[in-house]
């Protein structure tokens, strides 16, 4: 199935060895991705003032170049996904923004034909659970992960249509399908800071710790994320948590492919653990995961 | 004697509409109607028998205002319908002529006439075309009628190969070809078109023709042939509606809530309640007596009214009905029997 | 149209719900143009095709029946009767040449006093736009 | 053919010598050439003149209403006997009468004959262009001889435009069958002159029906000669309420219309005496096709010609298609 | 021409504020067939009908035309001051030119225009009228209460006290409803079962009353006064008649099962009565749940049986039964919690919903009364209640209030406070709903003597941690978020219909709302009454109410019954459909359409002309016919009318609205 790629603009930067796991274990479940054009930033955040049209303008294009292209639209950032999709629901369901934004790009009318997904839908979609079952040669046997799902993926629900807003169960199903054992966790729902850490942290810094906290009561092993920005919220925050409380045991924060490459038994190098903040390969080690060579 | 040449036929016709409604035949769905032509005047067509609707759709139309009434608080005012133009029928049959003067004798004759029929008859001109061709249903010569025949009709045209020979019957026809002089030649040579169009034959020929029934039909009141005929008959309107020479009718006024206008509508003797009468009682409640009026009337009646028979050999009568009960069949066999 | 031209809407309205729909939409003042007349039948089985059809001759420019909405008919099977027949109806109005957009079918019930209002506003608007229906209208 | 009428008479022999019927009604010639017009007998001498051959013949069924349903309260009781002779769609068009309670099946003979489609003089005239004088049939080839010309036409040509689309040739009950039918007339559904119209545009199918309405002279031919058409008092009769006026103007004509089409949809057996009467050629066909065209469709009824004891407008069902 | 009165409402400010009144009157004055016109200020009041009397006698009016509001709320006014004055009350009709002119139109010249021309168009109608008279049915005495809940029993012991046989139909084994479960009741706490008991005794005993429990409604037809019902007995597998109530085989049956009765609370043997003082007292087995229907063996329960009444091939029976009126009082159920998914989805065992709490805290309920953790069965040393769980939320597609939660938490906080003095009861409420007599005064001594802390706020999520319950709320009083760890958590969850509600009302042919509520006929004047004439409505199957007001909503429903079934017979309305035989050729296409089978064909001597001929008619029952009117359609000649709708009447109405 052959989807058009938003990378999002972290992915060629920062979090690059994200985007190398992306490529390889999408590949594995025959999900093509072509990256998109000439894309640009996605609009960071779903513009709320009053005129919000001018907001939109560069998802619109994004959409509007995925359109012309005709195929749907993947995504790896829930902040991307959240922006693009529901641009995507504004410009279908409401007739004046749509003319306003394509008189302004002199485009011709796009009016949300085309979908918008996070490559973990782009994986359920395509039976890809089953394929993680088949392709994993070497699962994770009780490596406890706990999925964080941050807050843009989920809600607004009507909107996104993701997962139950409340409840959702996407993560788990796909841990399970690598064989390892998923924390169910209170706060996996919980907001990470998003930008707000980057303005002012003191605000931001009971929720981070909150999660992490969580996490580890229920001793997860790795906390896994679907989106850079999460993980550098998580990841950070973790830095400053172990200088002021010494009894904290720090968690390795992975992206979903990273952990899906390691299943895949792709080799450690290009798993990308080197550049995460904190280490995961001890742990991974530890739970004979990794062969003793190439931990460090 | 003139001569109209065939391809100035559609000028004539154009010169004509400026001051009268011009009615030709014309094909539509594959029937042959006499319609009015409304702007492109080569719409007429010269190879049908006769047209469905006969001329009598232009004097005495199906359906006629008589006249128009406004009630406006309580008090009642009359409008007379609108006065009529000038009509010109174009390619009528010499036997729709003649049932015109039919129409006439009902009509015109007597102290009181029909003065909507008779403005309509005084604006009307006939350009009649004798008939090349007659069918198997045609028995107008039955009737001291014939193919070229010139009563009723204004102007006769005589078709020979590209042209009609015109002969102007009335003044009004003389008076109508000498204000279009310019689209009429003059003929030079009197050859015999006109007496053998006149002689020439019909198919079922003249033993259609009624002689003296009318005096043996007086006698004839209850003779099973009329209940033998009756069972065929399905009671429809088809053979009154399509006769040149029926003329029933029936007033009712149509309102629209406070106003509404009075109109005059063909009807026909073979519906069930044509003579239906006030407290539902029916002089002719089965078809055994209303097939027997129609042809006592046709053949009896209106003889001794107008001493002349109420048939001009037509043919479509006998060409519409469904179960063959029509004038025709029923000549023939009186004649037979008595 | 130069001048305005004011659409006339017939509306068959079924007495114990659109008629009490169309109630509902009064009690909460919604407003809809004034160029729907209402006619309240007992039932929608209850109009006669051959009612429609004399609405458009005497002038009419749009007919809308409105009934209970399936299985909510106060007589149990008026409203699938009427299903039936309009089913025929419309098509066969529409295969002799009358505009189909002129005849429309609701199910509205008595709590729905907005969608009536809405229906009503929605139908004029189109019947405006279609302009005078003159095809088997009655000459003046 | 010469045998079929022979046997015919002396079945209405034996009819009347047991007194099983008081009317036998059948077919003798008319007055034109090839022209077959019904004949009524009540008595053996009086039938001698029917005959039976391949030339058209307008529909029987419709005298028994007044045969049978008025005067001897025939739809009611037992009452004596009337013979018919019956083709395929004669049968259709008995079985639409009984089913409406019009008259009762025990009041009648039924004499099954078979039929492979009937010739329609008209058309054979039409193709010699003029009148034929003598018309011989074998098999699928028809010799047409007029006064001057003769041509050889294939039968398919001049069939009578009902048994083009005939959907019952056999008759399939009847109390004496004269001959046991060959074979079956493979016919498909048809409804191509009905698409044609469909296809064209609103306006376009308003101008077309306006100019054949026009030509409509209002002579009730096409009631009078359907048998759907079975009341007993017509409602164009009625002036109170008033649904037809008796003016002819182009939006009665069109009320006139819808109003009978709306009344025998469902219940005509597409036996095409309508068209074949009207004076004045309307395509009435393509009205009652639309109707049956599209209760086939929307109903799932596989033949609505056939009379069923509810009508298709008589019942409902649940999951009937909603349009709105 | 008729002799037609007009008379234009003004209804005060509603007609006259966007429809011209006098100008209306003014032209009706001349309109032909008319010949008084009047307009009134309030035509529906005692001097307006004095008004319409006065000129129907004056002027020997034969026809009325009132333009005033919808025919739904005055028509049987009108009808009635009309038939005061001698004239036939269908010679009446309404224009509506309130709800269907002045109230929705805002122009004022468009709206008197449409204004005139509604009412001109009801004067043709009028003119097309004829004089109707109604008939007489007869009635089955008889009632049918769906549901044995409290609002069930009440209706049934009403109406039997009244004389007339009742048949008492409930889905349960027993009656008693949701009523039974509960433990006290507010503002009294008196005990549930102890009010309860004495009325599910008396509905036992009554000889009026058929009780016909594990049962249900699955078919109903006919019309009001005349319903025919077919209820469908389920198979309880025992012989209530034999049983004489030992309850031996309830205690040797070795299989436990989950009691639904218990709501998961607690268990049951395969073969078992809901509760000890059931009403009727005797046992039913589970076909799912007992042994021998899975493997044919077991069959403990026929051993110890001292009079053998176990049957284990029962059949289920299918009853049929004339019935005059049915009052439906189906009750109501809780949303479940699997629904929330803030709240663990039903995941958590310590986080229950109200009716689960009721079972805990009854004295004849699996813990006898005393309130313990349904997970380690500990005393919960602090209980969370929160309120508004499912109701009053849009998302969740249930914005309306349930109106018992606020009353039913307090209780249950001060029940709890009672037994565990130390305990921590906190409720999270949005706004307290008190509104019933002696409520407020509870709910202030919940607060004050009990010391139940009431937190305005939402609760975010639930989530357990270390084996005890953490609620994460705000407490928007204060500003701040708040944390509690609590023992147990209550959910006030939504009141909805009971399951099964939406099938009952296809079933009775009575419309629910979007939430399966049954539609009454008229929200402030009719309650009790649903839009199907004969049917009624009673309790908590209408809407969400507490038990005061249920029971007093059930003797509603009972007197309207009793006034029904005062009268020998009923008085139809005459607006049925009548045949004219002279036409009619009997064809009965119109048979099939008809729903009340109202239509037959009959021999007839009509005279025609000069002769008289035996012919076949369709003939209308006018006791059976309700006038809807589908049949005139199906008939081609127009035989078949319907007197008050009849064909000449609309065809006039049409022709004048398209002038």
């Amino acid at each position: 199935m052959k989807y058009s790629y938003f990378p999002g603009c972290t992915l060629h930067t920062q979090t690059k060895n994200f985007n190398d796991s992306i490529k390889i274990t999408s590949s594995l479940l025959d999900i093509e991705l072509e990256e998109l054009k000439d894309w640009q930033c996605c609009g960071a955040v779903y513009p709320l003032t009053a005129d919000s049209t001018m907001g939109l303008v560069s998802p619109y294009r994004s959409l509007q170049k995925a359109y012309e292209e005709g195929t749907d639209l993947v995504t790896v950032c829930s902040a991307c996904y959240n922006v693009l999709k529901r641009t995507n629901f504004a410009v279908s369901n409401d007739a004046q923004i749509r003319k306003k934004l394509s008189e302004y790009m002199d485009v011709d009318e796009y009016a949300g034909e085309s979908k918008v997904l996070h490559l973990l839908e782009a994986m359920r979609e395509n039976k890809g659970f089953e394929k993680i079952k088949e392709k994993t040669i070497n699962p994770l046997k009780d490596l406890r992960v706990a999925p964080y799902y941050g807050c843009l993926l989920l809600r607004p629900s009507e909107e996104l249509k993701f997962d139950n807003p409340e409840n959702p169960t996407i993560f788990e199903e796909f841990i399970n399908s690598m064989g390892a054992i998923a924390v169910d966790f209170p706060n996996r729902i919980e907001c990470c800071g998003a930008y707000v850490s980057i303005t002012s942290k003191r605000k931001v810094k009971g929720a981070t710790e909150s999660i992490l906290k969580s996490a580890a009561k229920r001793n997860a092993d790795i906390i896994i994320t679907s989106c850079p920005l999460c993980y550098h919220n998580l990841a950070k925050e973790q830095e400053q948590l172990v200088q002021s409380d010494y009894l904290f045991k720090p968690i390795p924060i992975l992206y979903f492919t990273q952990l899906l490459a390691l299943a895949f038994g792709i080799e450690v190098g290009s798993c990308g653990f080197e550049s995460n903040r904190i280490d995961a390969r001890p742990i991974l080690k530890s739970k004979n995961l990794i062969s003793g060579g190439d931990a460090l | 004697m003139d001569k109209l040449l065939r391809s100035n036929v559609s000028r004539l016709l154009k010169k004509l509409s400026e001051h009268a409604e011009i009615y030709a035949p014309t094909m539509e769905d594959g029937v042959c109607v006499l319609s009015k032509l409304v702007n492109n005047y080569d719409d007429w067509t010269l190879d049908y028998v006769r047209t469905t609707n006969s001329v009598k759709d232009i004097f005495f139309p199906q359906n006629e205002e008589i006249m128009r009434y406004k009630n406006a608080n309580n008090d009642l005012n009359i409008e007379p319908p609108k006065p009529f133009k000038e009509r010109v029928a174009f390619g009528v049959r010499p036997c729709d002529a003649a049932a015109m003067l039919l129409l006439d004798n009902v009509f015109l004759e007597g102290e009181f006439y029909d003065s909507y029929y008779k403005e309509r008859r005084e604006k009307g001109a006939l350009i009649t075309i004798a008939c090349e061709k007659p069918d198997q249903y045609c028995f107008c010569t039955s009737f001291h009628s014939s193919p070229g025949a010139t009563e009723g009709s204004d102007i006769v045209l005589y078709p020979a190969d590209d042209y009609f020979l015109v002969v102007a019957v009335t003044d009004k026809g003389k008076k109508l070809i000498k204000a279009n002089a310019e689209i009429f030649e003059n003929a030079t040579e009197k050859s015999g078109i006109v007496e053998n169009y006149k002689s020439m034959k019909t198919p079922i020929g003249n033993n259609c023709s009624p002689g003296e029934l009318n005096e043996k039909l007086k006698n004839e009141f209850d003779n099973p042939y009329w209940k033998k005929i009756a069972r065929r008959c399905l009671g429809c309107g088809n053979c009154t509606f399509v006769c040149p020479t029926c003329h029933c009718f029936a007033v009712c006024d149509v309102a629209r809530g406070c106003d509404g206008k009075r109109t005059r509508t063909w009807d026909s003797c073979k519906f069930q309640d044509f003579f239906l009468m006030a407290g539902d009682h029916n002089p002719r409640p089965t078809q055994v007596e209303r097939t027997r009026q129609r042809f006592m009337h046709k053949l009896n009646y209106f003889k001794e009214k107008y001493d002349k028979y109420q048939c001009v050999g037509c043919g479509r009568c006998v060409e519409k009905c469904p179960v063959g009960v029509h004038i025709a069949d029923v000549i023939t066999h009186m004649k037979e029997e008595l | 149209m130069s001048v305005e031209f004011k659409p006339n809407i017939i509306c068959f309205a079924c007495n114990w719900c659109s008629y009490t729909g169309a109630d509902m939409a009064g009690t909460s003042r919604m407003k809809y143009p004034a160029t729907i007349r209402i006619i309240r039948v007992p039932c929608s089985g209850r109009v006669n095709p051959t009612f429609v059809m004399k609405a458009y001759q005497k002038g009419a420019d749009g007919v809308l029946i409105a009934g209970c909405h399936p299985g909510d008919c106060h007589y149990n099977s008026g409203n699938y009767f009427a299903k039936r027949r309009f089913l025929l109806a419309t098509r066969f109005m529409t295969f002799l040449g009358i505009d189909e957009k002129r005849l429309r079918m609701e199910w509205i019930s008595a709590a729905e006093g907005v969608k009536f209002a809405r229906v009503m506003r929605e139908f004029s608007e189109t019947i405006s736009k279609l302009g005078p229906n003159l095809r088997a209208r009655e000459e003046a | 053919m010469m045998n079929m009428t022979e046997k015919m008479l002396e079945q209405i022999r034996d009819l009347f010598e047991k007194k099983n019927i008081k009317l036998f009604i059948g077919f003798e010639k008319g007055f034109e050439k090839f022209s077959r017009i019904p004949a009524f007998a009540e008595n053996y001498d009086e039938a001698k003149s029917m005959i039976i051959d391949e030339f058209e013949t307008p529909l029987l069924a419709k005298y028994l209403i007044r045969e049978l349903g008025e005067v001897g309260a025939g739809a009611v009781e037992k009452s004596e006997r009337v013979g018919i002779l019956t083709r395929g769609c004669d049968y259709l068009s008995i079985r639409r009468l009984v089913v409406d309670n019009i008259i009762l099946r025990e009041n009648l003979v039924i004499i099954g004959i078979p039929c492979n489609g009937l010739i329609d003089p008209k058309k054979a005239n039409k193709l010699l262009g003029e009148e034929a004088q003598e018309i011989t049939v074998d098999e699928k080839i028809v010799l047409a001889k007029g006064e001057i010309k003769s041509r050889e036409i294939n039968k398919e040509e001049i069939l009578l435009d009902r048994c083009k689309k005939c959907i019952m040739s056999k008759v399939e009950e009847s109390d004496i069958l004269l001959e046991e039918n060959m074979d079956d007339m493979e016919v498909s559904k048809d409804y191509s002159a009905v698409e044609e119209i469909e296809k064209l545009t609103t306006e376009e199918r308003y101008e077309f029906w306006r100019r054949q309405f026009d030509r409509c002279i209002r002579c009730f031919a096409c009631r009078d000669a359907c048998t759907a058409c079975n009341c007993r008092k017509c409602i164009f009769d009625i002036t109170e309420p008033e649904m037809l006026e008796k003016t002819v103007a182009t939006s009665e004509q069109f009320m006139f219309h819808f109003i009978r089409a709306f009344h025998v949809a469902g219940r005509c057996t597409a036996c095409g005496e309508c068209e074949k009467v009207c004076p004045v050629d309307i395509p009435l066909g393509l009205l009652n096709g639309k109707f049956k065209k599209d209760i086939e469709l929307l109903f799932d009824v596989d033949e609505a010609g056939i009379p069923a004891e509810i009508e298709p407008l008589g019942e409902f069902k649940l999951d009937d298609p909603v349009e709105w | 021409m008729k002799k037609i009165g007009v008379f234009v409402c003004w209804c005060g400010l509603n007609i006259s504020s966007t429809v011209d009144v006098e100008k209306a009157s003014e032209e009706l004055k001349n309109y032909p067939g008319v010949f008084y016109a009047d307009d009134y200020k309030y035509l529906c009041s005692d001097p307006g009908q004095e008004l319409i009397k006065k000129t129907i006698v004056d002027n020997k009016l034969e026809g009325i035309v009132v333009a005033a509001c919808s025919p739904n709320m005055h028509e049987s006014t009108f009808r009635a001051a009309a038939e005061a004055a001698g004239l036939n009350p269908y010679r009446v009709e309404i224009t509506n030119i309130r709800e269907q002119a002045s109230w929705v139109h805002s122009n004022k010249e468009d709206a008197t225009a449409k204004a005139i021309q509604l009412i001109k168009s009801t004067v043709e109608k009028v003119k097309k009228s004829e004089d109707l008279f109604p008939q007489q049915i007869p009635l089955t005495k008889k009632v049918l209460v769906i549901g044995g809940g409290i609002s069930g029993m009440t209706v049934a012991l009403e109406v039997a006290e009244a004389g007339y046989p009742v048949i008492l139909v409930e889905k349960e084994p027993q009656i008693g409803g949701n009523m039974a479960k509960l433990s006290e009741t507010f503002p009294t706490l008196d005990c549930a079962s102890c009010i309860l008991t004495p009325k599910t005794a008396e509905v036992g005993r009554h000889s009026n009353i058929t009780l016909m429990t594990n049962s249900e409604v699955i078919e109903s037809t006919g019309y009001f006064g005349n319903f025919t019902v077919k209820v469908k007995r389920k198979p309880t597998f025992v012989d209530w008649k034999k049983c004489i109530g030992c309850m031996l085989c309830q205690e040797k049956c070795p299989k436990k099962t989950n009691s639904d009765f218990e709501h998961g609370m607690g268990k049951r043997k395969a073969i078992s009565v809901a509760f000890p003082q059931a009403i009727p007292y005797r046992p039913i087995i589970s076909e799912k749940e007992c042994i021998y229907f899975k493997t044919g063996k077991c069959k403990i329960c026929v051993k110890v049986c001292p009079v053998d009444c176990i049957e284990f091939e029962q059949e289920e029976k299918i009853i049929e039964e004339n019935i005059g009126a049915i009052v439906v009082a189906s009750g109501y159920d809780l949303l479940p919690k699997e629904e929330l998914g803030e709240y663990g989805q039903g995941k958590y065992a310590d986080v229950i919903d109200g009716m689960q709490f009721e079972r805990i805290a009854s004295a004849s309920g699996p813990t006898e009364g005393v309130i313990k953790r349904p997970s380690d069965g500990k005393i919960p040393k602090s209980i969370v209640f929160i309120q508004c769980a499912g109701s009053r939320d849009n998302q969740k597609g249930r914005p309306y209030c349930s109106k018992i939660c606020c009353m039913y938490t307090a209780k249950h906080a001060m029940l709890y406070k009672h037994q565990v003095h130390d305990g921590e009861a906190t409720i999270f409420y949005m706004d307290i709903r008190a509104g019933g007599k002696g409520y407020e005064e509870f709910v202030q001594r919940a607060i004050e003597d009990d010391h139940v802390l009431y937190l305005r706020g939402r609760v975010a999520r639930v989530y357990e941690e270390d084996g005890r319950l953490v609620v994460l709320g705000v407490d928007t009083l204060s500003g701040e978020q708040v944390r509690i760890e609590a023992d147990l958590v209550v959910l006030a969850t939504a009141v909805i219909p009971s399951i099964g509600a939406k099938a009952l009302g296809q079933t009775l042919k009575v419309g629910t709302d979007t939430y399966g509520f049954f539609n009454e006929a008229h929200p402030k004047l009719k309650p009790v009454e649903s839009m199907t004439k004969g049917v009624f409505l009673a309790g908590c199957a209408q809407a969400p109410r507490d038990i005061p007001e249920t029971v007093s909503q059930a003797t509603g429903a009972a007197a309207k019954v009793i006034t029904m079934f005062s009268k020998n017979h009923l008085v139809s309305d005459p607006q049925v459909a009548k045949v004219n035989e002279k036409i009619c050729v009997g064809c009965l296409l119109c048979k099939p359409i008809c729903p009340y089978k109202a239509i037959e064909p009959e021999i007839v001597e009509v005279r025609v002309g000069c002769r008289a001929e035996k012919r076949q008619v369709a003939t209308i029952n006018k006791g059976l016919c309700q006038g809807c009117g589908a049949c005139s359609v199906a008939c081609r000649s127009g035989a078949m009318n319907l007197s008050g709708f009849s064909n000449e009447q609309i065809l006039e109405e049409l022709k004048s609205l398209c002038l």
